[in-house]
């Protein structure tokens, strides 16, 4: 359906991004909203976070990749992961710990990935999967595989971590062609950006680690696939890292048990706070790629598509635990027997 | 009144800070915000400049709280979650720990570590970890089973002028409750007696002796008598108090909800089968957590970790031989 | 021909560079330099482009270790010292330790640990810390004893496909000596009698081994003739080797360099106790180093850790019993 | 002997300067000296790690402190040291492991100081004595006491480290009065920068961090005199965190053990490879603050001094494994008795 629209617009390359992007980030937004209403609902046990606010960055990073580059989101990532071709099954089966999901209801929520194709499934600990881009990254290098990039995202907050200072010098001195996403959205969950920071700008970090900077409105679908797209480029085509900044605003909860009270009035009013969805739809439709109506079908059908994988998932077996291997290793065999 | 585990850890704090200029609090939200669980719920108000948000930089907070505590103060550092301290590990390990061993100079510093696991928290929220602290010399490392015990507890933890590795179970902040705060204890370092029996010793600690203490109701009603002896404080332990149940009951069973390799329940045999071989009549047993990453589904996480269903199991099985 | 330990871990490292195009070496001061201890001497020139100067990053050299892993490659990290990878132990116990059980991707990474003391190396550069990485579900750990086992074991450790720590020690690299390197060796996961005997079974790991034989080859002057089973592999553990050892001699001593909390010692007596009970005459009992940081004058690391006179003592309290 | 020079010099202010940080880089540079005569003689165990090159840096951060500051010095600044106050018996004592000295042989060589005077003993970690200076710093503006700094030493190399990173930002976020020195000597042990960083300059790092930059040559007194005196000044009057790169090279290996052999013969020859304490010579003669008589003077007063203090430590008794409280715990009460 949106690809009528985009038929129509003329071959316009613009609107085909867009709406590429766009077709992410709307569903993201639901999946999103869907996660919300299970978790109210107590259908889902522990935390649920959400990436609302923050789908324009997010997708514009999942559709500047190719199949054989590395992506590392985290927890705000939704759409992201959605344009670097997660399933929202996938999804679903990890939040409802389904046993046919990727982690297998062994890990849950955002801890979800597939190392084997890219997709790499975070550990909570801020800042860690950076490195761990570097390490997929080198050893393409090894295998002299060439053209491909990694993406690791990151929040403002997380920009305080020993993780993040050593991955991002460890990329420059390897000259990786690594892309440091910071989503600064103003909090570490509740903690405002001066008790995180002293900096101007945390774009002013790249001069001292040597790699090149990109600034851009997080919320600004257009600047954000402009903004990762060079970014993406850049380390393409041997640029080295890049670290992209991007300013927004989360416009949840740190995760839905969150209120987030402590969101200043000012922060909400501000530039900052225009939810990137309405901004995108705003644009497209002023540009005429898309009609509110076509919209309004993609919605329904998502909120469809999203409906039916719920119930698909709330069907499928949950893990069992007297089939479970109780076992961390791989090498069966060198399990230390006196555990059990 | 009805003060439930995490209000007295609140408490312990707002007394600390009270009684104490010497006191301050760092840790990521835990300023206007109150912590992740609200453990420092309306501090910051109270006591103006003395409960500071820090950046999510945990190698630096406790590098900060020693450095601080060379100069007198008493800071309380909450990390997050227990499993985000090996972050900081180094800091706690090596810095903190040696201090007095090499300068003569203390360092009264509390780690306050969230810890344990709750239903759907995952591989990263959940540890018990409370063993690779013990295991460095310069440490000691409580873990309060009670709401009485989190406050005294955590009270004598500030006050103590060594470093204090303090391990708050998750799982009992909003599920314990008790009638009010206590004005004595019993002192850090010493176990107690959770339940008293002559059939068989269970040494556990932290949520474990709720587990423990179901499973001795239900073992009750087969007219075995469980004795549990909640260690309170697992660095330094109470072997003398363990060792007198044991000669009580003739009988020991361990129970952890960290995992197995080299944990509370490995030290604690392995005393008792050192020091009081002939107390026991059948071969002391440990009960854990399985041997991999905690689980997220609510299914695996019950199996994953000790309950009174799988006590009673162990008892059961020890009562046999 | 005369190798040592040390050469002896370079040589492995040269035959897995050179066997598998998958591996490489990643740590500071390992490539044109050699490595602090020049266990990677020559590697890079031999090796080009495969053995690699890091930054002082330990958390980001490990995690580069397993995203490297994921791809398939086969890193082998050094870290400069045993004591510096607290500063990367988050990457460790919860990065490398979790991946398989979380994703089924497997993480093939060696990180060599040089530990354990030597005279005047105090207390950051001297410590034992296999025990907190054992504790974590996920981790080989593994401690040669002889230079055979320094080669065969750091082989099959770059050959399997789970994380696998490395305890290699320090005071062993110029100390021990032999005359070649192995073709065949006991898989890592069994333990090894380094001395068979009747009266007393000795279990211990890494240099204490040597002590052992020492207090062994004293204690036969008197008629005792004492069993020494070298663990080799701390997790898993060869309880079988043990309890079958145990069985022969009836009395258990535990020796390790490390701290005693929850350390390798504790844990092989609780096993014992636990499914050995009946094999043993006398209480098990350890011997570790004292529960300080590990002292820089010599005289006070020599009363620190267990040496063969202290073992020698020990043994000859358990035979008075 | 060199206050008559001093005296003689008219009161002129850079000349006393000069003389005074002078004597403790000679000194530092002549006590260094018999710590590696004392090293080949197997006098000493374990490492000896010296300061040869970077003397004029660290004597120049020692009398830019007060009393009242606080120094956490790494194990190049021996220099730095003496001019805070330490004596040479106390760097002697640890050395050799006397009973008597400050870490009473339970700690040794650079493993060194007394936290009660605000001089903080190092733990081998790199960068993690930042954010403990940091902590002093804090506890005195809670027991408001102002107008003090810390000064925090590192290499190049320990820049890499998360420590540094997350210290440098607390400091930031905090507006501490840190100064936090960073001695560039072109390699940490083996090896060289290009293989540490990638920025074209360790100062560029400061914007990223929000705190001022201050460059200077390493091997110029002058200069160092200058550069970490003004640091130390805009720290002491709220000038929020500074940070100094002072480029250098080190003249001797790592530790005594290590030949440095891959030092390359070029930067020998630069103009980092000057020997700061012959370049503050010359530069002392030409201003003609000082005679070479008088210099000879002073060095072999200060050899006899040395010599002294050595030949008294040797008397001084070992540590006594009998009569240590093998202890870890300042409440012995709570020691677990069955750890013995
Ligand atoms: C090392 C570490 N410390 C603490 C936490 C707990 N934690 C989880 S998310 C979060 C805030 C993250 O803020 P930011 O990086 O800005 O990301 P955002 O949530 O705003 O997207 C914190 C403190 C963690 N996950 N890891
Ligand atoms: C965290 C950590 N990793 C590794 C080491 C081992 N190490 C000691 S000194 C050193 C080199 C330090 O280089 P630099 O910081 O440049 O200081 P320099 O020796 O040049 O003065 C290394 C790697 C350490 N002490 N700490
Ligand atoms: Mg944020
Ligand atoms: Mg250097």
């Amino acid at each position: 359906m949106l690809r009528t629209a985009l038929e129509s617009a003329t071959g316009d390359l613009a609107a085909a991004t867009h709406l590429g992007a766009y077709r992410h980030m709307l569903l993201a937004r639901l999946l999103d909203d869907k996660f919300a209403a299970l978790y109210r609902a107590g259908k889902i046990q522990g935390g649920v976070f959400l990436g609302r606010g923050q789908e324009a960055l997010s997708a514009s990073i999942g559709v500047s990749l190719q199949k054989n580059d590395i992506f590392a989101p985290l927890i705000r990532d939704a759409a992201g992961r959605l344009a670097f071709g997660e399933t929202i099954l996938e999804a679903i089966r990890t939040y409802m710990g389904s046993a046919l999901g990727p982690m297998r209801g062994r890990d849950g929520n955002v801890h979800r990935g597939r190392p084997q194709d890219g997709y790499l499934p975070m550990i909570s600990h801020l800042g860690a999967m950076i490195s761990v881009v570097n390490g997929t990254l080198l050893a393409r290098r090894f295998k002299k595989i060439t053209g491909t990039v990694g993406v690791a995202c990151i929040g403002e907050g997380a920009t305080s971590t020993g993780s993040f200072h050593e991955a991002l010098n460890q990329a420059a001195v390897e000259k990786l062609p690594l892309v440091l996403i910071v989503a600064n959205n103003q909090y570490a969950y509740s903690t405002p950006t001066h008790r995180q920071f002293a900096c101007e700008d945390l774009a002013d970090k790249a001069p001292g680690y040597g790699v090149e900077a990109h600034r851009l409105k997080g919320n600004d679908l257009t600047d954000c696939l402009r903004g990762v797209g060079e970014a993406v480029k850049r380390a393409r085509f041997d640029g080295g890292p890049q670290l992209v900044v991007a300013d927004l605003l989360r416009l949840c909860g740190h995760g839905e048990h969150d209120d987030a009270g402590y969101v200043t009035q000012e922060h909400k009013d501000s530039a900052l706070g225009r939810d990137c969805l309405k901004v995108a739809e705003k644009f497209m439709l002023e540009e005429g790629w898309v009609t509110g109506e076509q919209l309004e079908v993609l919605r329904s059908q998502m909120i469809h598509e999203i409906e039916e994988a719920v119930a698909q998932v709330q069907r499928e077996p949950a893990p069992d635990p007297f089939a479970e291997e109780w076992q961390a290793l791989s090498c069966g065999g060198l399990s230390d027997v006196r555990m059990d | 009144m009805n003060i439930t585990y995490l209000e007295a850890i609140r408490e312990a704090q707002a007394r600390a800070l009270k009684q104490d200029p010497r006191v301050f609090i760092y840790g990521q939200d835990v300023g206007a915000f109150g912590g992740a669980f609200k453990a420092t719920k309306n501090l910051a108000g109270e006591f103006p400049g003395r409960v500071l948000d820090s950046p999510i930089s945990e190698d630096a907070m406790v590098g900060l709280a020693v450095g601080a505590a060379m100069e007198g103060m008493r800071p309380i550092v909450e990390m997050q979650f227990a499993d985000f301290s090996t972050v900081g590990f180094n800091q706690i390990v090596n810095q903190a720990a040696t201090l007095f061993w090499r300068t003569q100079v203390a360092c009264p510093i509390t780690v306050r570590l969230p810890f344990g696991g709750t239903s759907g928290a995952g591989p990263f929220h959940s540890q018990c970890i409370e063993a690779i602290y013990a295991h460095f010399p310069g440490l000691i490392v409580l873990a309060p089973a009670t709401v009485e015990d989190a406050y005294s507890m955590l009270l004598e933890a500030v006050a103590l002028d060594d470093p204090v590795i303090f391990c708050e179970h998750k799982f009992l902040y909003y599920h314990l409750k008790a009638e009010k705060l206590p004005e004595e204890a019993l002192p850090v370092g010493r176990a107690r007696i959770a339940r008293e029996g002559r059939d068989l010793t269970i040494v556990t600690y932290s949520a474990m002796v709720h587990e423990a203490l179901a499973a001795a109701r239900e073992l009750a009603q087969d007219g075995w008598e469980v004795e549990i002896v909640d260690l309170r404080s697992v660095k330094p332990m109470d072997t003398d108090t363990i060792m007198a149940s044991v000669a009580r009951t003739g009988k020991l069973l361990c129970v952890g909800e960290a995992w197995p390799w080299g944990g509370v329940t490995a030290e604690v045999i392995s005393r008792v089968a050192s020091e009081g071989y002939g107390l026991l009549d059948v071969p002391p047993q440990r009960l854990n957590a399985k041997d991999t990453p905690v689980p997220y589904h609510p299914n695996l996480w019950a199996a994953h970790r000790p309950t009174a269903r799988s006590i009673v199991a162990a008892a059961r099985k020890l009562f046999r031989q």
